[in-house]
């Protein structure tokens, strides 16, 4: 327990784990797939997750789905193809001028055009839920001790930003009280003004503070050859232009297929050794995060239900999709969704949630 | 290194300036493909889905090189600094939002910061506010590499507005401001579209059809969904620069005179001799 | 004109004030080289797809078949291919290619069927390719065979009264008859029904043997959804 | 270990340099106090050590500064990481990581010092900070002293030679401030480092130093020496030191320790004078708090506290960190809304009046001064004060000027010293003429003449007629200018009497006077020195509200 305690999952366990559920999902648009992948999200979540102000993202993020279901299935109805189909109700279709590329407003709504739409609108809502579920699961923090060293100066940025927020927050409050206090106005835009000043300026000051407390712990001691730049520097340049040959291949046959996707990851590979093998200086890591066998099993459920669903659209792709032609009830492929359920594996695995950040939490409330 | 030369707290080499460039080259084209696909590639049904997926993995790389780049061509405490804490107030501008769209005065602090401290800084200010915010919110996932990408070329474009004194400042920076935070809407819009639409409405995008007859169904798409939030949100950012603009400014340079980048340091082991020895 | 377009139809003089007449020019490409022109009396901004479908409901054909996606493309007319989509074979595609105009002015479509609507005097063209590259390099449809042309007006002329329907009738006929959507009147209603007939019941079979997993896997998922949210409930109660 | 030679510094665009021919040497482990009168370069000198100053700041040095016999012409502050650990003044400015392990660690991680060493060195350092029960929390969420604690310990992981403090205790609560002294002794003693400290309350940490470096008003006037002999003449002592001087012992006490020793005879004589108690004339009430309950979510705040406050008494509100000073302090001031029990102010409740009322009935300076101000000079400062306020043209200019004499219009409140700048808040709070005035932890960064300046002008006011509650940990204020003590412990008062025999009863809160002439109840220095002067007849300077 207290082992656990000291190292909760390590954050890339949690994003392999919620992304490989997030390509199940993609993968389609079957009512019990879908509906089964978000119960166990959400149940996983409901195990695992910490206190920390990141932990309500996953509520967050499946509000932002329903609202784009919403807009999806609006959008269908109002502007959807005519293509015919058991007929719900007929909107009065109004001609747009001729400008707007001859679209027309409303016409027939089909029950198979909302029907349709709203799977695709259930599938990228499950998909933001997996992404809501990383969020909530795996720490800001610990996420950012893993990037490349190419990346370290970066990284430190964003650190500081996070930790730094919550006492912007406060001081916003203390500033408030102290307008208040010279019996001033703290609402509307001048309030703003009279807010947002110095609040700015106690945080800049803060930040010469800061840098002189780095510099002096010896933060940027590095040795920056020059031949070694440029060596990191023309992988990474590679890396891009073969990131670009690959997207406009990808784009120009419409399929992730073959030479395009080869030549993405090529370039991709260039770019991140690029990042890695820009070392400077002999930086260490204090108690970096190991990878155990919890880590490993966490990943391998997601890609067991992963696999599972990509198993079951190759043996039969119908039984992935609604069936609108005619409407009918969804198929049932038993193996995709014991799967999925065994997607649940982590809330078992899984250590415990980390300990709580009051302060944080406080700031993001 | 190059801030100690230029006076400003980040500094880009050759290397990096061509990395910008290609990285935002390639950036754009992952926002703006669904204008511009051809038509047999939309009728390939098993993959029509794919181009979205491709392109989210493919932005993260660029902000990963174009971030790399900064981090080597040279950034020392001070703008480390300075980054991440002016950085934590626009993520504390963001909170009450939860980073939603429609309530987000982070361009009022985006936009000055560019001005005065440069565009280098505006770009990498304007991605790392979104991403530090993101983490802080739990906002993670495949909208933040285009939320990154749309800030930083913001937060870029407020650091090459030219320079001017008093009134006209302002009213530039409040015009730019409202015109970035539109763009900034159309992109992210630009970047949904094809989620939001699929690809049997008539707002989705049509494969192989003209780019005029593309891009107006993609504005209505805009129009029809999210101008709502844009208008307000351009609208808050160029008051609030207009309001409290000047002192912003003000404080962003005198930090950055504070901070002192590149001042002219000078020591000398000779000792001055005091008047009294004289 | 006309002599560009053999397909076009002449209007026959009942035709009713408010309605055209259009042209579908089906080409079954590769099966039996069967081409088949068929006019359809209609009204002006019906879609395609609205008309392809009368024309099968007028002459008795299944329905014509859409992607399940929902993305507006179409897989299958007169039940033809009987399975696939678009099916992909290397950079070929086996699909039913959607053009517009007749004669030397086809015009391969930037859109599905069911965006394209439809003016006086319209040719619409289907052409199967077995091994298409879904570019406008792709054959357009060829001009009717002698048979097709003897065969279509006989067909047409007789119904054509039928295909045209007010839009008001939709929502009754459609409730009626679940299998055959959007087709209105009686003669073309009873065609179209016994073509979709066997369609039905073989989902009906299915669907009854599949109902109980459904709903088994419904429970399942309700049960671990609903034990989530307790459990959420009781920590953020917790917390507080 | 650490020597300047003949070393001046000039920031740019500054007049005259800050440090002008500067040569000083401080020997390896010995704990080296610097003081002075604020402005007078403490910050600059600590800052040179490990090449803050000029590499950080810009800016010209002259002369040579040396560490460990490396000069900071050659090598930048992060190459001395590994020489010189620095502290700056704000310990919440400098964190990096967010738990204190991830911090500890930080600059060794840069370093790159392996993973093994690492973990040792963290051990030991939490162990020696007795930091351990808090390695996994999150910095944010701790106690002053323990982020302070932190601080130190973060600068201390990677081993220097020798450790840089400025005013590292100026913020605590006198326990919290023992604590870190105790800790930076144990450094000193344990592990033979070398310490460099500016301080402002030497009677805190006076009898750790070995070597005193006195910085001068002038650029120029640079001492050092052991403590005795500088404090034989210095003008800034504590109170000990100015105790001694009054009764003429010496060798100069530094200790209540030493001094104690001495005291006997002192104290003898003392009983010959009497000093006969003057009752002042209790004014009418001016604020009531009733039973008054408040609570931050799940933590109670405060517990029932009930207090009566009058014109014309200083009331000291003292108590650890977070025993509801604050608290009651913003709900006297009508910040918060008294969720249970009442505050009245004058009869009415302050939370329910809208600002520019309220600032006429009651006046809170803040912890940081600085926090009210906003313009961009001086005159812009007072000028807003007026508007605010309604009053008169140059009202708040006026009052400025009764609390300092002759501060620049032109200056931009962010660059006065601590002193003007806190004259300035207070100008702006005390311009409306408000009955009530409060303040939170005024004393903060004050050096001893800014600080008697503060306990004159909190005295006169008192007798103009306010009342002023101050909430302070200083406990030689409070000898200085209390009436009257109210102790909160855990939200509850568990204290309220008159000032002489709370402060000479109680071990915490007693002042050094107190302590070394305990039982007698002296509590300041002008007490016994007029007390001396005078003939046994006259009554004391200093009247005492009997109860």
């Amino acid at each position: 327990m207290l082992r656990s305690r000291l190292q909760p999952l390590h954050p890339i366990a949690w994003w392999c784990w919620a992304g490989t559920l997030a390509v199940a999902a993609s993968r389609t648009t079957n009512l019990l797939l879908l509906g089964l992948i978000l119960a166990v999200v959400a149940w996983v979540v409901s195990t695992r997750r910490g206190n920390s102000p990141w932990a309500r993202s996953f509520g967050a993020l499946l509000r932002l789905g329903l609202f784009v279901i919403a807009i999806r299935v609006a959008v269908q109805v109002l502007f959807g193809d005519r293509v015919p189909g058991d007929t719900w109700f007929t909107l009065p279709s109004v001609p747009l001028p001729h400008w707007a590329a001859g679209v027309t407003i409303g016409g027939p709504v089909t029950a198979q055009a909302a029907i349709g739409a709203f799977c695709q609108g259930l599938q990228i809502a499950v998909i933001l839920a997996c992404f809501g579920a990383a969020n909530s699961l795996a720490s800001s923090f610990r996420l950012l001790r893993c990037v490349p060293a190419g990346l370290y100066e970066v990284a430190v940025a964003v650190t500081v930003a996070i930790s730094f927020t919550p006492q912007v927050v406060l001081s916003i409050a203390r500033v408030r009280d102290a307008r208040r206090l010279r019996g001033r106005a703290t609402t509307g835009l001048r309030g703003w003004r009279g807010l947002a000043v110095p609040v700015l300026d106690g945080a800049l000051e803060r930040s010469v503070a800061l840098a002189a407390s780095m510099d002096a712990r010896g933060f940027g001691r590095r040795s920056s050859s020059p031949k070694r730049r440029r060596l990191t520097a023309a992988a990474t340049l590679a890396g891009l232009v073969g990131l670009g040959v690959g997207l406009f291949e990808v784009l120009d046959s419409g399929s992730a297929s073959g030479i395009g996707l080869a030549v993405i990851l090529l370039g991709g590979a260039l770019v991140i050794g690029g990042m890695a093998g820009a070392s400077r200086g002999p930086r260490s890591r204090y108690r970096p995060d190991r990878w155990r066998a919890a880590e490993w099993l966490v990943v391998a459920s997601g890609l067991v239900a992963a696999g599972a669903v990509v198993a079951a659209g190759g043996s039969d792709p119908s039984s992935l999709t609604q069936p609108l032609y005619p409407l009918g009830l969804p198929a049932v492929p038993l193996a995709a969704l014991a799967g999925i359920l065994i997607a649940t594996l982590p809330s078992a695995v899984a250590p415990a949630p980390a300990p709580v950040r009051a302060q944080l939490q406080e700031a993001a409330a | 290194m190059s801030t100690a030369r230029t006076g400003l707290p980040v500094g880009l080499d050759r290397f990096g300036g061509l990395a910008i460039a290609l990285a935002s080259v390639l950036g754009a084209a992952s926002f703006l493909w669904p204008l511009f696909i051809p038509a047999h590639a939309g009728m390939n049904q098993a993959h029509a889905g794919d181009a979205p997926w491709i392109v989210a993995v493919l932005l993260p790389l660029l902000l990963v090189a174009v971030l790399g780049e900064f981090s080597s061509g040279g950034m020392d405490a001070k703008g480390v600094a300075m980054l991440g804490v002016l950085g934590a107030c626009g993520a504390a501008l963001r909170l009450p939002s939860g980073g939603a769209a429609g309530f987000e005065p982070v361009f009022f602090l985006l936009f000055p910061a560019g001005y005065v401290l440069g565009r280098h800084f505006g770009f990498l200010l304007g991605a790392l506010t979104l991403f530090a915010s993101a983490l802080v919110t739990g906002g993670v996932g495949p909208w933040l590499p285009f939320q990154m990408m749309a800030a930083a070329w913001m937060g870029y474009g407020a650091g090459c507005l030219p320079h001017l004194r008093g009134r006209r400042e302002l009213a530039v920076l409040a015009a730019y401001a409202a015109l970035a935070c539109l763009v900034y809407g159309l992109l992210m819009d630009l970047w949904f579209w094809p989620f939001g639409t699929g690809s049997s409405s008539r707002l989705s995008f049509q494969p192989g059809a003209s780019l005029a007859h593309n891009l107006v169904r993609f504005l209505l798409f805009h129009v029809a969904t999210s101008l709502g939030f844009d208008l307000p949100r351009a609208a808050l950012n160029a008051g609030l620069i207009l309001v409290a603009g000047r002192p912003v400014l003000a404080a962003l340079r005198r930090a950055s005179h504070r901070a002192a980048f590149g001042a002219p340091v000078e020591i000398t082991a000779r000792p001055l001799e005091s008047p009294g020895v004289r | 004109m006309d002599e560009s377009s053999p397909e076009r139809c002449a209007a026959p003089a009942h035709v009713a004030k408010g309605h055209i007449v259009v042209a579908i020019v089906v080409d079954f490409g590769g099966r039996d080289g069967r081409v088949l022109v068929t006019c359809v009396v209609t009204r002006p901004g019906d879609t395609g797809a609205e008309v392809l479908q009368a024309q099968a409901s007028l002459l008795g054909y299944a329905v014509p078949r859409y992607d399940a996606s929902g993305s507006g493309l179409l897989c299958a007319i007169d039940g033809y291919p009987p399975s696939g989509c678009g099916t992909e074979s290397g950079n070929h595609y086996a699909y039913w290619a959607y053009w517009h105009g007749g004669g030397k002015r086809w015009q391969y479509a930037s859109g599905g069927p069911g965006e394209w609507t439809l003016s006086k005097g319209d040719v619409e063209g289907w052409r199967f390719e077995p091994d298409g590259r879904a570019t406008p390099a792709d054959p357009p449809p060829r001009a009717p065979s002698r048979a097709a042309e003897l065969e279509t007006p006989a067909t047409t002329t007789g119904t054509a009264a039928t295909t045209t329907r007010p839009p008001a009738t939709t929502g009754k006929s459609s409730s009626s008859s679940r299998s055959n959507p959007s087709a209105g009147g009686k003669g073309s209603n009873t065609l179209a029904a016994d073509a979709a007939g066997p369609v039905r019941q073989s989902s009906n079979s299915k669907s009854a043997t599949r109902k109980g997993l459904f709903i088994l896997c419904v429970a399942l998922i309700l049960l671990i959804g609903a034990g989530a949210y307790g459990r959420s409930r009781r920590k953020s109660s917790h917390a507080n | 270990m650490i020597s300047f030679d003949r070393v001046t510094v000039t920031y740019p665009d500054a007049p005259a340099p800050v440090l002008d021919n500067v040569s000083l040497t401080i020997e390896e482990g010995h704990f080296a106090l610097v003081m002075g009168a604020t402005g007078a370069g403490k910050s600059t000198l600590l800052r040179c050590v490990n090449g803050l100053v000029p590499h950080f700041s810009g800016g010209r040095l002259n002369g040579t500064v040396s560490v460990d016999g490396r000069s900071t012409e050659r090598y930048r502050p992060r190459e001395l990481a590994d020489a010189v650990g620095y502290v700056g003044q704000d310990a919440d400015a400098t964190f990096v990581a967010d738990t204190v392990e991830d911090e500890l660690a930080y600059a060794m991680e840069n370093l790159g010092v392996d993973a093994a060493t690492m973990r040792r060195r963290v051990e030991d350092v939490l162990d020696t900070l007795n930091l351990h029960p808090l390695r996994q929390r999150a910095i944010t969420t701790l106690s002053g002293g323990q982020r302070q604690r932190v601080a130190i310990g973060a600068a201390f992981t990677a081993s220097p030679r020798a450790l840089v403090l400025d005013e590292p205790t100026s913020s605590l609560d006198p326990v919290s401030a023992e604590e870190v002294l105790a800790s930076l002794a144990r450094l000193v003693h344990d592990q033979g480092t070398t310490i460099l400290v500016a301080e402002h309350r030497l009677e805190r940490i006076v009898q750790f130093a070995d070597v005193v470096v006195a910085l001068g008003a002038a650029p120029g006037e640079v001492r050092s020496g052991v403590p005795a002999e500088i404090f034989a003449t210095s003008d800034l002592a504590p109170p000990v030191v100015r105790l001694a001087r009054v009764a003429g012992w010496s060798p100069v006490p530094l200790s209540v320790r030493d001094a104690r020793r001495l005291a006997p005879e002192l104290r003898r004589r003392l009983e010959a004078v009497r000093r006969p108690v003057v009752a002042a004339p209790r004014g009418d009430r001016v604020a009531k708090v009733k039973a008054l309950s408040a609570s931050y979510g799940p933590i109670p705040a405060l517990a029932e506290v009930s207090l009566d406050l009058h014109q014309g008494e200083v009331v000291a509100l003292m108590g650890r960190n977070g025993s509801g000073k604050s608290t009651l302090l913003n709900h006297l001031v009508g910040l918060r809304q008294a969720q249970r029990g009442s505050v009245e102010v004058l009869g009415r409740a302050p939370a329910t009046l809208s600002a520019p009322e309220a600032i006429r009935l009651v006046g809170l300076v803040p912890q940081d001064p600085g926090a009210l101000l906003c313009a961009e000079t001086v005159a812009a400062e007072c000028r807003d004060g007026d508007r605010d306020g309604g009053l008169a043209e140059g009202t708040t200019r006026a009052v400025l000027e009764s609390l300092v004499r002759g501060l620049p219009d032109s200056a931009h409140p962010k660059d006065l010293s601590e002193g003007q700048r806190l004259a300035l808040a207070l100008a702006l709070v005390l311009a409306p003429e408000p009955p009530l005035l409060l303040l939170d932890e005024p004393t903060r960064g004050l050096d001893y003449g800014a600080k008697e300046r503060l306990s004159l002008q909190l005295r006169q006011l008192a007798a103009r007629g306010h009342c002023v509650v101050v909430a302070t940990h200083d406990v030689e204020l409070v000898a200085e200018v209390a009436d009257r003590v109210v102790v909160l412990a855990d939200g509850e008062v568990i204290t309220d009497g008159p000032s002489r025999s709370v402060v000479c009863h109680s071990a915490g809160l007693a002042s050094q006077v107190a302590r070394i002439l305990a039982p007698a109840e002296w509590l300041t220095v002008e007490e016994v020195a007029s007390a001396l002067a005078a003939p046994a007849s006259e009554p004391a300077p200093r009247n005492e509200t009997a109860r």
